[in-house]
């Protein structure tokens, strides 16, 4: 067990730099993620006007805000709510993208054409007016920010895998598949799907950035997540107005947690697109 | 006993603006059990598009394709670039098995006997298509035409993307194969020397016409069509040279009435620039479209 | 009366390496000695990793700076180029070596006309008025037989045939009026009939203005067709260079006498026909000193252990320690 | 050319109507209800009643989305609750101030991009390549409003060197009065420099911060595009002639990614568009998106349903430009839909 960790550490001691930092930023926060809310130092909610907008010190890492709340708490307690809402947008995103996509990419013809039409349709928004004009109209909820992350992040993964799909129908192996009278949905499945694995992974994970980015964009302006609940988006807005009086810590630690979380997607992404290439596992 | 039997075959492809390549116009041949036949011509002479339909993967706009056979796996396609009609996602032993079609997902027995009998180390079946060489992979995609026992085996310019000494071997493993399972060929190449070595007859297309077709020897020693000599001349090597001049109409919407070939052919006449050369039969099994043939 | 030739490239001891090989020490060309007479035509053959695109790349000063390529001597004309990145490069690189690719329509830009990337190397070697530049394409156009010249300056590579696009690239690489044409596989992909039609061209400009001609290629029955002395290649060494007439007749390495023997032309049947064992080594690895030892029916320990110099009379070298009577 | 450009805008014209039925669709059909919206928070049921017939919402669906596309045709947005003023009226005063601001983002975003890409693209792993992928990946990782904020409390706060993030122009100058408002070309045409430099002192921030977002994409682009094309046939055969080095590098290889690289500015256009809202949020910028982030708050819904409307058309015009400017540089190009 001892052995194993140490070789994972070896492994990861020998990545590149991006890499390294992406994996273990990915573990840090998944643990927060678990675990955060049971062992912040300060309940996330607990107003304590006593003890308002105190700078960063030992007793508040973070320092406090207008309320008295700890930030550190909030801050590490937000990791799950914001995680949690890019991962069901992304799986969302995921699930459905791919599956429009891989049946568009095989039939060809109309049905092509049309999801085709309707992904470019998506896209001519500008993405980030489009969540706004969806989270608004959904009203203010997770479920809609989900919602609407989910939508504006599907044809990123649909057009990828009609066009990975569309461009293996005529493949060799996918031929020789067909000589051998294997019904057309077990060949995309168990033939083609197997093949887009490795850049699914990859769109996976820097959707996941672009998807905490549009969330916590969202709550930033008010739309979703509302306050008191901590949410990286929200306290950064809330941070905002402090900053000209000079409480910079309120808006910084939770920006800078919800950078540090973008930029592990961001690098895992980079690092996955390495490690999965499959000419490079020769 | 005839095998297959091609009749009239046509497949035109439907371009924009209504325009219709015409890949395969009237092409009828017939291969006996165990035969070879060659197909030989240059890129868009649509020698491709025959194998593919053949198998099936392609479906004919005119003609007849019987086939006198039992199973639905008789006709198997050798693909022409190895590494592409591979799985890169499966195993070597995967990939083989696609072979076997949808009844039978594994055999390992049967794979690993089709992997020793086209010379593939039993080892290299739980590596992946990039992990070996050119030659082991084409090695692999015939493994996977072979597994299923077809009756013929439609090889599309398998050896082009291989190094001379490597698709000597290539040669040599389907000349036995053919010899020791009775399969018979349709060996797509543009070289006609590989053609002269693996088969008994063959079909020289020029934009999806039939210019020639006839046993190997004959048509090789004393070519019939101004194209094939054409072929034959050009090929490296030959000191003679017949050089036909020009490029080839394009295969989009050509005349109707017309020799395709007269634009390149030394010996063309107003007669080729106005009607269409039948197939002749020249002697038994030989036939060529030429409205000069007695001249040339 | 004896006319000793004029010499044009003479390359001595020519070694190119790749940091991907640093572990083997392996040089992927290894002590390579060539020379070419004004006028002289030769065929450099081998399979694919034989090399010898990398010598090509090296006499055309077009070595990508990942090589690092070392030479006891390389002078072209007298001009010493040991240097890949002499300026002396400059006004011998498209001017007095023109190269010819595989292909060509990759080998054109797509988005230029056809007629513009012949014009840019025109401009470059000439310094002609915009009249006179436009004729002088049109005459490039013609030399090379294009057909309606003027109506093909306008065209870009994708709207030509394959045939079309390598007359254009010969255009180019004849537009300086070189002392020396590279053919490096420039036939290669292309249809029987075009590729018989591109070699007399290229034999023909070649003798019209009287320049020596490297002809590269796979196929041992065109490069025969083509040259006057042949240079066999594998595995980045030099194995074998004699005539034409003593290599197809006599040839004198195993793996020269191997290549003939797969190559289908020279086969009446299929049992004629011979494989060569294994592929070209892998030169990440530890090879053999004559690194067709793994190969080769006749090898014994010395084959591995000591490196074959090339040696024998002018007109038949070989570098072999068995060679074949 | 007129040809090309009728073909053209025919094919962009499925996706707009796709944007106005997606739009009817998320007004009509997702929960919430948009007679309540319309008749405000204090609305009785009775009230809400007569604000569905008055906005025939009681009619069936196709007959509503007629009505809705036919007030399309004539302008008609609708009114926004808050200002009482019609939608298309205040959108159009606030157009030009979004406009300003990302094109220019969306000019310096490019413009650094495609020198930082190909600068990369020369020496991989060297330098400029290391730089390179950090402003990229750091671009697409540090939210757009953080770094917005950053900047103003560096550059504001602390430094003083940066005016205060209130909108487009310091109350000390004198609102431009001219015709495009854009207010560069405005004061440029006024000839008031005086006015201009304000302008631009105050366009520096919001400017910058919305093109660290978008060179990412485009260096990057242009990067791999370049490497790609750097060891392709046709840039050796131009080495091999013996053309020289700057030739080869932007008439031979640059020119041929140029169509890759301007459809990432097209998609960096709709980032931009999108990030925009937030930019504008953070400088007090009185453009387009703040109004949207208003309404928002409101629960103004006629705005912004104008707002994503116009984005949408904003989008499909200026990819139009796009399109034409690939045509003509890209010969193999076709109209492919």
């Amino acid at each position: 067990m001892a052995e194993a960790a140490l070789g994972l550490i070896r492994k990861i001691g020998n990545l590149p730099l991006g890499a390294a930092f992406s994996v273990v930023m990915f573990a840090v926060l998944v643990i927060l993620a678990a675990i955060g809310p049971y062992v912040v130092p300060y309940d996330p909610l607990a107003t304590v006007p006593a003890s308002a907008m105190q700078p960063p010190s030992l007793t508040h890492w973070f320092g406090t805000d207008q309320l008295g709340r700890d930030i550190f708490s909030r801050t590490i307690t937000a990791t799950r709510i914001d995680l949690v809402t890019a991962l069901s947008a992304v799986l969302i995103s995921l699930v459905t993208g791919t599956t429009i996509g891989a049946v568009a990419g095989w039939s060809g013809r109309w049905l092509d054409a049309v999801s085709t039409r309707v992904f470019d349709t998506i896209m001519a928004f500008p993405l980030f007016a489009l969540a706004v004009g969806i989270a608004a109209a959904l009203g203010n909820s997770i479920s809609s920010v989900i919602i609407a992350t989910a939508i504006v992040n599907m044809p990123f993964f649909a057009r990828q895998v009609r066009t990975e799909v569309n461009r293996r129908r005529s493949a060799g192996y996918v031929e020789a598949a067909r000589l051998a009278r294997i019904p057309a949905p077990k060949i995309v499945a168990f033939h083609i799907m197997p093949n887009l694995v490795p850049p699914l992974m990859v769109q996976s994970s820097l959707n996941m950035g672009w998807a905490i980015l549009n969330a916590a964009g969202l709550s930033f302006i008010g739309l979703g997540i509302q306050p008191p609940d901590p949410e990286w988006g929200i306290m950064v807005a809330d941070g905002a107005a402090y900053m000209f009086s000079g409480e910079w810590w309120v808006f910084l630690f939770p920006g800078l947690m919800l950078m540090l979380a973008v930029l592990t997607f961001t690098l895992l992404g980079d690092a996955l697109r390495d490690w999965l290439d499959p000419r490079r596992a020769s | 006993m005839t095998l297959l039997d091609v009749k009239a075959l046509k497949k035109y492809f439907p371009l924009a603006r209504g325009q219709l390549l015409h890949a395969v116009e009237d092409v009828s041949f017939a291969i006996k059990a165990g035969d070879g036949l060659g197909l030989v011509g240059e890129s868009g002479s649509g020698k491709s598009t025959i194998g593919r339909l053949l198998t099936g993967l392609e479906l004919a706009d005119g003609g007849t394709i019987s086939l006198d056979t039992s199973t639905d796996t008789a006709v198997q396609l050798v693909f022409q670039t190895a590494e592409e009609a591979l799985n890169p996602a499966f195993t070597i032993e995967r990939n083989i098995a696609v072979g076997l079609g949808k009844n039978r997902s594994s055999d390992p027995k049967r794979i690993a006997e089709t992997a020793r009998s086209v010379g593939l180390d039993p080892e290299l079946l739980t590596r992946r298509p990039h992990q070996i060489s050119g030659g082991q992979q084409a090695r692999a995609g015939i493994a996977r035409a072979l597994v299923s026992e077809p009756e013929l085996l439609v090889l599309d310019e398998p050896t082009a993307a291989l190094d001379v000494s490597v698709q000597a071997a290539v040669l040599k493993l389907i000349d036995r194969l053919r010899r020791e399972r009775s399969i018979a060929l349709l060996f797509i190449s543009h070289d006609l020397e590989v053609v002269r070595l693996m088969c008994d007859h063959v079909l020289v297309l020029y934009l999806g016409r039939v210019a020639e077709y006839g046993p190997v020897e004959q048509v090789m020693s004393a070519p019939a069509h101004p194209y094939t000599r054409a072929l034959l001349s050009s090929a490296p090597g030959k000191s003679n040279r017949v050089r036909s001049a020009g490029e080839a109409l394009s295969p989009i919407d050509p005349p109707g009435n017309a020799c395709l070939f007269h634009n390149r052919c030394p010996s063309a006449t107003e007669t080729c620039r106005t009607s269409k050369p039948e197939l002749i039969t020249l002697r038994d099994g030989w036939q060529a479209a030429c409205h000069h043939m007695e001249r040339s | 009366m004896n006319i000793q030739p004029e010499r044009l490239v003479e390359l001595n001891n020519l070694t190119i390496r790749f940091g991907a090989n640093a572990q083997s020490g392996n040089a992927t060309v290894d002590h390579v000695d060539f020379h070419l007479d004004k006028g002289e035509f030769v065929a450099l053959v081998g399979e694919s990793g034989s090399g010898k695109s990398l010598l090509a790349h090296a006499l055309s000063g077009i070595l990508s700076p990942a090589a690092e390529m070392k030479s006891d001597r390389f002078h072209f004309s007298g001009v010493d180029l040991s240097d890949p990145k002499s300026n002396k490069w400059h006004g011998i690189r498209g001017r007095e070596i023109g190269v010819v690719f595989q292909n060509p329509r990759a080998a054109l830009s797509p988005v230029r006309k056809v007629g513009k990337q012949i014009a840019d190397v025109i401009a470059e070697h000439r310094f002609l008025r915009k009249q006179a530049l436009k004729e002088a394409v049109l005459e490039a156009l013609a030399a090379v037989r294009i057909p309606d010249p003027a109506l093909r300056v306008d065209a870009y590579p994708h709207e030509l045939s394959g045939g079309m696009c390598q007359r254009i690239m010969m255009a180019i690489a004849l537009a300086g009026d070189p002392a020396l044409l590279i053919a490096d596989e420039a036939t290669t992909g292309l249809d029987t009939t075009t590729q018989a039609a591109i070699v007399s061209l290229l034999r023909q400009q070649a003798e019209a203005r009287h320049m020596a001609c490297l002809f590269i290629s796979h196929d041992l029955a065109l490069a025969k067709d083509f040259a006057h002395r042949i240079i066999v290649m594998h595995a980045g060494q030099i194995v074998e260079e004699a005539s034409v007439d003593r290599l197809f007749t006599s040839p004198r390495h195993p793996y020269s006498a191997a290549l003939t023997k797969a190559t289908p032309a020279n086969a009446a049947t299929v049992s004629e026909l011979s494989g060569i064992p294994g592929g070209i080594p892998d030169l990440r690895r530890s090879v053999p000193a004559c690194r067709f030892a793994g190969r080769c029916e006749f090898a014994d320990t010395q084959c591995w252990t000591e490196r074959p110099e090339l040696a024998g009379p002018p007109d038949a070298l070989v570098a072999c320690w068995r060679p074949l009577s | 050319m007129i040809k090309l450009f009728s073909s053209r805008l025919l094919l962009a014209l499925p996706n707009l109507l796709g944007v106005v039925i997606l739009i009817f669709i998320l007004t009509r059909m997702l929960p919430g209800d948009p007679a309540a919206y319309f008749a405000g928070p204090a609305a009785t049921q009775k009230s809400i009643e007569e604000v569905r017939k008055q906005l025939g919402l009681d009619r069936s669906l196709p007959e509503q989305f007629l009505t809705y596309v036919q007030g399309l045709f004539s302008g008609d947005l609708g009114r926004s609750l808050t200002s009482g003023q019609s939608v298309l009226d205040d959108l159009v005063s606030r157009v030009p101030a979004s406009l300003e601001l990302t094109l220019l983002a969306l000019a310096l975003a490019s413009g650094l991009g495609i020198l930082l890409g190909v600068g990369a693209s020369l020496r991989p792993g060297g330098g400029l390549d290391r730089l390179c992928s950090v402003v990229s990946i750091l671009g697409q990782a540090v939210p757009t409003f953080f770094l917005g904020l950053l900047l103003v409390f560096v550059f504001y706060y602390k430094l003083g060197w940066a005016p205060a993030p209130l909108g487009r122009l310091d109350i000390l100058y004198s609102t431009p009065d001219g015709p495009t408002g854009f207010w560069i070309v405005d004061t440029l045409v006024a000839g008031d420099l005086d006015t201009l430099s304000g302008v631009l002192r105050q366009l520096t921030l919001p400017v910058v911060t919305l093109a660290m977002f978008g060179i990412g994409p485009v260096a990057r682009m242009t990067r791999a595009s370049m490497i790609e094309v750097l060891n392709s046939d046709f840039i050796r055969t131009a080495r091999a002639a013996g053309l020289p080095p700057s030739k080869v590098l932007w008439t031979y290889a640059f020119r041929s990614i140029a169509v890759p690289v301007l459809n990432t500015v097209g998609m960096v256009l709709s980032f931009l568009l999108g990030a925009n809202v937030l930019v504008e949020k953070v400088f007090g910028w009185p453009g387009i998106g703040a109004y949207a982030i208003e309404s928002v708050l409101a629960s103004d819904f006629a705005p912004i349903q104008g707002f994503v409307l116009l984005m949408a058309f904003l989008y499909v015009a200026i990819n139009l430009a796009i399109d034409l400017i690939a045509l003509s540089l890209d010969p193999r190009v076709k109209f492919d839909g």
